[in-house]
């Protein structure tokens, strides 16, 4: 691929990693946090992929697999917490519960 | 003999296992499992102790190897020699005396009879009345037997170090009996605190002697004491090692500047002060010292550095117990004082002498102690002497061992005080290491024992003569019950004659008793100079300043601690002038009344208070330790924790403001922070790592 | 090298029966949850559960002495397999003994079925870190593990602290996964391979003769210290810590704050010493000084805690510093470890003295918060004041607390005495004594806070009767590690020499 | 200029672009849709790099699974119930930045400094491409790999996805449901309109008109040992989650 060379792609990677965690480090909402985060693992990927290419080896884009799927399940338990913490903040279940709380 | 040397711990603490675990059940009958235990560890200290004078052979038991990685084993072996054999018998004479005061002591306490006979003081607390704490006292007193017992017995330091802790908890546990009392546990946890500061000292002492040596045992061919003799470490090493170790002693035997712990310690039971803070666990500080003597006499500057914080301590301390009003304070500071003496006599040389006082010291200390308490006692819990007098009549048998007691302490000649003080004063004027500066705290120690006979006497005769100055329409003192006076006149005798085992002064029979221990490591060091010098010359470098050294220490040798009997009549003499002096002066401002104490302390006013406060040391060490390390935690937690770095993001004020709003404050508003500072490591440390350590600037 | 394996070969199963005992033991659970319709069926959970941990644990002792990979070189069965893995279940053992009445009866009832699960994942996931032999396996193992204790953390989700703590911990640590990602990203990248013994062999020719590192040699190193420094919560990557430890249920905080850090710190010894052994010069440095600021700010902000929760997570990060201390130490000298030396590979005391203070803090810390649980259960809170009197109304459990603490303190004869010593003695044989020093001297600062907790217990009046309630589980479990504390100590130089011929094979 | 070199660079701006907006987009769902467009740029460079079946997964994992779920939330919840951060904070968002910028360099630096490429020797790019073609393209030899040198990883994968689902089971599980069926007195229906079943007079429960389990009567499903009431007497008067 001509001039394209594998430090490149690792710039890109490096730019789209650091501004995940600028993001991480700027945001308010978790949401977006979260999202940048997973822009964040999405750079890591990309130089996996990239070092993988380089080396001509498959075992960089086999991690990014691991990444990925990693990164699924981590959704799913960090929006189940957010949930349970939205539905937490919201409604006040229970009388008892704020008295525990306060002890 | 050597097989069963384990019992003589082991059956306290056996006795400790079954009063804590299951010292519910029979709670007031604590004292039967406890004081047959030690009774028991009594005998077989004894019991060695005479095999050891028959056979002049230390003791020596292996039990187990504790940590035996590499070439670095510790081994916990009992070890019994001399020193050893006369530490058991004080611990367990002692302790086994105090038990059964106890027995009389605490179950009055508790008594609710007593209660209803109606004593505001401890009426207060009605519901501990019945605290069913009696065998409790009895699980720790065996325990904390058990603790001293392996710590004399110890072979090597790290054992005594564990021992060594262990005995401070204990103490811990026992200033901190009455917990309920704020005093009381204030005066636990500044014990504890101030006994780690010294235990650090200890601990990092025994960490360089491991670095030093390879080895922590005390005995045997590459033990510590014998790598020591052979010169195998540097004089500046053995001066650091001997240093650390003394900042344990230091802290144990409570000498200046450790010693503010000591005298708040007596708001634990008063056996307790008798047994712990009196008669044994402080001078587990100058037992170890006398241990580590081939360490410490190869260094002078340690050796000065004891003598001098021992003379001071002595002095101090006597100075303040001239103006304390409460019974057990002015005890306690007698007590600091006696034990500077020990610490001087050890800086000086007179390792003997200093055994020896400590040995009569544990007895009559012991004895004033529990007359003390006995004195509490009858008075239902008054402790002030300015509420006290005329007891002599209604407290005989308390009266006079509490005399003998005193006036051994006082130095009143033939008494055990005597011999031993005497001896110390000798020692340290005829010091071989310091001639001058021997002489001068000799004059120190004098002046001290003069101050010591006039605070002993003031307390004589302010609690048992003159006439009653409480309110006698109130208070009926009442002699103890025997299981407290028989203790008491138990005690009394060694207290008036155990002095004659050191009869004649530097050659009694307790001298000679205790010479091996003193002297083996002397010659080994001898023999090891001489070869050492031999080298030297052999190699023709230097030899001149060795060949002094060794010349030196023969010399040292020779002259040793045998002093002409001459010097030893004129001290003894001057020694007893002294002591009668100050009975004569407190006689003169207590009972005849020609010296108005309260005219002197009001024309002196400002040493009065001076002395009164203690010299200040309580609230200069607020100041300066307390405070600032109160501060710093509070700062760093504010600043570092919520300040900075929660702070530099939400702006320190509106930070103080929002924590209402706790859970948007600490769900959010961290979260952010706490990445941010995950970043700023990261990137800190890459930048550093980067500029420093790779290829980029080479 | 073959550039696709296209060797289909069977994984040599008998060397992951304990862990595949642990995962029969999740599933089991799973299933049983749904399928035992009894009021009483937590029971039966946590039998099987204790049963399942044992059994793995009983598995564990043919694997001694092996030194073998399997699943081309993603799983190691060598000595530090089998020690870490004995921490790990011990830990999981005592987790499940100080959780069930909780989990049954305080805070609202949590379901116990995921509970048990969640905990065996959790535990399976530091099983398989401690023996991966691949970057990806460690990353998945360690992910697995986190995963699961990031649930477990919000497992009171009626109280809004835990759901903070867990949201908390969750967030920062995917962003901590994604540097690791990255780290991991770039180590694969310099070395070529994911492997890490082919890793190590790279790095050896690189690195040869080279007293100064290439930049992005330094940058993946760094990068992974910061990415596996979140996981054992060193300082600056500590931040999660207090929060998360606060807000989870007090057993879940027990076994939170020993099994993921248990994990970290294989994966540490498994990256650093196994894969980046040559490059140790650079890392020990980096060590030192991270165990230094971790000690100290550990302790010092323990200072000021009023809560007990908080008060042991800030300890615990000071013993993250102190475990540190004993990596620093890494010399990777020949048979010089605390064993005798007699020549079974390359020993060290370093390795060797961190692997034993995690096996010793396993028992204090789980037992300091499983007392905190038994205060809990006893109707009162987490704060200092909770424990007043605590010596008065209930002397055993003082008792047990004052060992704990004490034992963490590390005053002899006490296990955390014999742990901090052989870290001490290895930083001294590295000559690393300042930071020995600094041990001494920060855990004579740490008696501050530990002793003030024995004071409140002591010496203070009991504020309010203790409710009553039947733990005795949690009481066999406080009991077992009171004696684990007491008597460990005395096995000392046995495991240690254990722990140290078990790593020989290490490098 | 070549074609490859012309599209990396278009690709590249709009990815980071994209990043950047998701990071500046003051909304979440426009944020979310900015992550869309960079990972959809993300999986054309990973097919650049010869990732075909990645990039396939990228956008069927990311954008498909994981950015729709963040979607769903952020509908789901009310923003308002979201936990905020307090108004703005300019200290961090300087301090974030530079710290971005630190990093930038720190990396690029290192990028630039990888004087020796791969450690170990780089196969041989022919013979890759050949082996890659023999078994079937980059989807198969990657099932290869996975099969063969990352087998155990693969089966753990598999657990991380399974504690995935329970946990997010366990935490968003509405729970109390037990209490919301007492609230309502009796079974949901779904015939029954909603809302009246609140309006219905209270009684006996034996008398209520919904059909349903005897009074008092409790169902225990097997997941939870948590006790479900169905249905209740109404003297009883229970404290939920403790018996």
């Amino acid at each position: 691929m001509g001039e394209i060379g594998v430090n490149h792609f690792l710039f890109l990677s490096a730019a789209l990693f650091i501004i995940g965690m600028m993001g991480v480090l700027i945001r308010r909402n978790i949401l977006i946090i979260f999202m940048c985060v997973e822009l964040m693992v999405t750079a890591a990927n990309m130089s996996l992929i990239a070092f993988g290419w380089e080396l001509n080896s498959l075992q960089g884009q086999s991690f990014a697999l691991f990444t990925i799927a990693v990164a699924a399940a981590e959704a799913a338990v960090g929006l189940a917490i957010i949930i349970a913490l939205s539905r937490r903040v919201r409604t006040p279940v229970d009388v008892d519960e704020m008295r525990t709380l306060r002890d | 003999m050597a097989d069963w040397l384990f019992l003589i711990p082991v059956l306290p603490l056996l006795a400790f296992g079954i009063n804590f675990f299951f010292g519910r059940s029979f709670r007031y009958q604590a004292h039967w499992v406890a004081v047959p235990a030690v009774l028991a560890s009594w005998a077989l200290s004894v019991a060695a102790f005479l095999d050891i004078r028959e056979n002049d052979e230390p003791l020596s038991q292996h039990l187990f190897t504790w940590i035996p990685s590499g070439d670095f084993r510790v081994d916990v072996n009992l070890y019994v020699d001399q020193l050893t054999a006369v530490m058991l018998l004080v611990v367990t004479t002692v302790g086994l005396l105090v038990h059964i005061f106890s027995i009389g002591y605490m179950t009055k306490v508790f008594d609710p009879n007593e209660a209803a006979h109606g004593h505001a003081d401890h009426g207060a607390h009605g519901a501990e009345e019945k605290d069913p704490r009696y065998f409790l006292f009895f699980a720790y007193l065996p325990l904390f037997v058990f603790s001293m017992l392996m710590l004399v017995m110890a072979d090597n330091y790290l054992l005594m170090f564990v021992f060594w802790e262990a005995v401070g908890l204990c103490s811990y546990l026992l200033i901190g009996f009455y917990y309920w009392r704020r005093s009381a546990a204030n005066a636990a946890k500044k014990a504890f605190i101030v006994n780690r500061v010294g235990d650090l000292g200890f601990g990092l002492g025994v960490m360089w002697t491991f670095v030093a040596f390879g080895t922590l045992a005390f005995y045997g061919e590459d033990g510590v004491f014998a790598q020591a003799a052979r010169g195998v470490a540097s004089e500046g090493t053995l001066t650091g090692i001997a240093l650390l170790l003394f900042t344990g002693a230091v802290g144990k035997s409570a000498q200046f500047p450790l010693h503010v712990w000591l005298p708040d310690a007596m708001e634990g039971p008063t056996p307790v002060s008798a047994l712990i803070h009196a008669a044994t666990m402080v001078t587990a500080g100058i037992y170890m010292v006398a241990r580590s003597h081939v360490i410490f006499s190869q260094s002078t500057t340690a050796m000065w550095v004891v003598s001098a914080i021992g003379a001071f301590t002595a002095f101090m301390a006597a100075t303040i117990a001239i103006t304390q009003f409460d019974i057990k304070r002015v005890i306690a500071y007698s007590t600091l004082s006696q034990l500077g003496y020990m610490a001087f006599a050890l800086g000086t040389g007179a390792w003997i002498a200093a055994i020896f006082h400590l040995m009569t010291h544990a007895f009559f200390k012991g004895l004033l102690f529990l007359g003390a308490g006995s004195v509490i006692h009858g008075m239902h819990h008054e402790q002030d002497i300015r509420n006290m007098g005329g007891l002599r009549k209604q407290m005989p048998v308390t009266f006079w061992t509490f005399l003998i007691a005193s006036a051994a302490n006082a130095g009143i000649i033939p008494l055990a005080g005597f011999w031993s003080k005497d001896e110390i004063i000798v020692g340290s004027w005829i010091s071989e290491p310091f001639p001058n500066w021997g002489k001068f705290i000799a004059i120190v120690g004098l002046v001290s024992a003069f101050l010591t006979s006039l605070y002993m006497f003031r307390l004589v005769f302010l609690v048992f003569f003159t006439r009653p100055r409480y309110d006698a329409s109130h208070l009926h003192p009442h002699e103890s019950p025997a299981v407290m006076t028989i203790p008491l006149i138990l005690l009394a005798i060694p207290s008036a004659v155990i002095g004659f085992v050191g009869f004649p002064p530097e050659d009694g029979p307790f001298h000679h008793f205790l010479e091996p221990v003193f002297s083996e490591q002397a010659e080994a060091s001898q023999e090891a100079d001489e070869t050492a010098s031999l080298y030297v010359v052999a190699g023709a470098q230097e030899d001149g300043l060795h060949q002094e050294e060794a010349t030196e220490a023969e010399e040292h040798e020779e002259g040793g601690h045998h002093v002409s009997t001459r010097t030893t009549v004129t001290f003894g003499i001057i020694s007893t002038a002294v002591a009668l002096l100050g009975l004569f002066v407190a006689y003169l401002t207590y009972i005849a009344g020609r010296i108005d104490p309260v005219a002197v302390a009001n024309r002196y006013q400002g040493l009065y208070q001076f002395l009164y406060n203690k010299w200040g040391w309580d609230e200069l060490y607020n100041k300066i330790f307390v405070a600032p390390a109160r501060w710093l935690a509070m700062v760093l937690w504010r600043v570092v924790d919520v300040g900075i770095i929660d702070g530099a993001v939400n702006g320190v004020a509106a930070g103080i403001g929002v924590i209402s709003q706790r859970l948007r404050h600490v769900q959010t508003g961290l979260v952010a922070n706490y990445a941010l500072a995950i970043a700023l490591g990261m990137v800190v440390m890459v930048g550093v790592y980067l500029a420093a350590f790779s290829d980029l600037f080479r | 090298m073959d550039l696709i394996n296209l060797n289909l070969t069977g994984p040599d199963w008998s060397l992951v029966v304990p862990q595949l005992i642990v995962f029969g033991l999740a599933l089991v659970l799973l299933f049983l949850d749904a399928f035992l319709p009894n009021e009483r069926h937590y029971t039966w959970l946590t039998a099987i559960s204790l049963l399942g941990y044992a059994a793995a644990m009983v598995a564990l002792y043919w694997q001694h002495g092996e030194d073998r990979a399997t699943f081309n070189g993603a799983f190691r069965a060598d000595g530090l397999t089998v020690f870490l893995s004995v921490i790990i279940l011990s830990a999981a053992i005592l987790s499940v003994m100080v959780s069930a009445s909780y989990v049954e009866r305080l805070e609202g009832r949590m379901p116990i079925g995921e509970f048990y699960v969640l905990l065996a994942f959790s535990i399976l996931g530091a099983l398989l870190t401690a023996a991966a032999g691949d970057l990806v396996m460690l990353f998945v193992g360690i992910e697995l593990s986190s995963l699961a204790t990031y649930v477990l953390t919000a497992f009171a989700k009626r109280r809004v602290t835990s759901v903070e703590g867990a949201l908390k911990y969750f967030l920062l640590g995917i962003f901590a996964s994604a540097i690791l990602i990255y780290a991991m990203a770039w180590t694969y990248g310099l070395t070529g391979s994911t492997n890490l013994d082919e890793i190590r062999s790279a790095i050896q020719d690189t690195v040869a003769g080279q007293d100064r590192q290439e930049a992005s040699l330094l940058l993946a190193l760094l990068l992974l210290t910061v990415g596996l420094g979140f996981k054992i919560a060193a300082v600056p990557f500590h931040m999660w810590t207090p929060d998360a430890y606060d807000g989870a249920p007090t057993p879940v905080t027990g076994f939170m704050s020993v099994v993921p850090k248990a994990a970290g710190f294989a994966a540490i010894v498994r990256i650093m010493v196994q894969g980046l052994g040559p490059m140790r010069n650079d890392w020990t440095d980096l060590l030192a000084v991270l165990a230094l600021i971790t000690m100290a700010f550990g302790n010092i902000v323990a200072i000021s805690q009023r809560n007990i929760k908080r008060m042991l997570a800030y300890s615990s990060i000071a013993h993250t510093g102190y475990m540190l201390v004993g990596l620093a130490a890494y010399q990777a000298r020949e048979g010089t470890g605390f064993g005798s030396g007699n020549g079974a590979g390359s020993a060290d005391l370093g390795v060797s003295s961190v692997l034993y203070y995690i096996l010793a803090y396993t028992f204090m810390n789980i037992g300091a918060f499983a007392v905190v649980a038994w205060i809990q259960h006893r109707g009162r809170g987490m704060t200092l004041d909770d424990f007043a009197g605590l010596a008065s109304s209930n002397p055993a459990a003082a008792v047990a607390m004052t060992i704990f603490m004490v034992s963490l303190m590390g005053v002899p004869p006490l296990l955390g005495f014999y742990a901090k010593y052989y870290v001490i003695v290895a930083a001294i044989d590295a000559d690393l004594l300042w930071l020995a020093l600094a041990v001494v001297i920060l855990s004579a600062v740490s008696a501050y806070y530990y002793l003030r907790v024995v004071a409140v217990m002591y010496f203070n009046p009991p504020e309010r009767q203790l409710g009553a309630s039947s733990t005795w589980l949690l009481n066999a479990g406080i009991a077992v590690m009171v004696i684990a504390n007491l008597a460990l100590g005395l096995f000392s130089s046995r495991l240690v020499d254990l722990a140290d011929r078990w790593t020989g094979a290490l490098t | 200029m070549p074609w490859d070199v012309i599209i990396f660079y278009m690709i590249g701006a709009v990815c980071v672009l994209s990043a950047a907006g998701v990071v500046v987009a003051n909304n979440p769902v426009h944020s979310a849709i900015f992550l869309v467009l960079c990972f959809f740029n993300v999986a054309a460079i990973f097919v650049m790099l010869g990732a075909e079946f990645l990039a396939v997964a990228q956008i069927i994992v990311y954008t498909g699974a994981i950015l729709v779920l963040v979607l769903f939330v952020l509908m789901l919840v009310d923003p308002d119930d979201l936990p905020e951060f307090h108004a703005a904070r300019p200290v961090q968002r300087y301090v974030g930045l530079l710290l971005g910028l630190i990093l930038l360099l720190e990396v690029g630096v290192a990028i630039l400094d990888r004087s020796v490429v791969g450690r170990r020797a780089v196969a041989d790019q022919q013979e890759f491409t050949q082996i890659v073609d023999l078994v079937g393209g980059n989807t198969q030899a990657l099932g290869r790999t996975l099969y063969t040198q990352y087998l155990l990883p693969f089966e753990v994968i598999s657990l991380v996805l399974t504690v995935g689902v329970i946990g997010a089971i366990v935490l968003a599980l509405p729970e109390r449901l037990g209490e919301r069926l007492y609230r309502r007195r009796g079974t949901i229906s779904l015939g029954h309109p909603r809302g009246t079943d609140l309006a219905l007079p209270a009684g006996p429960v034996g008398e209520s008109p919904i059909a349903g389990p005897t009074p008092g009567a409790e169902v225990v499903p097997g997941g939870y040992g948590r006790r479900l009431i169905m249905a209740r007497d109404p003297n009883e008067q229970p404290v939920i989650g403790r018996r």
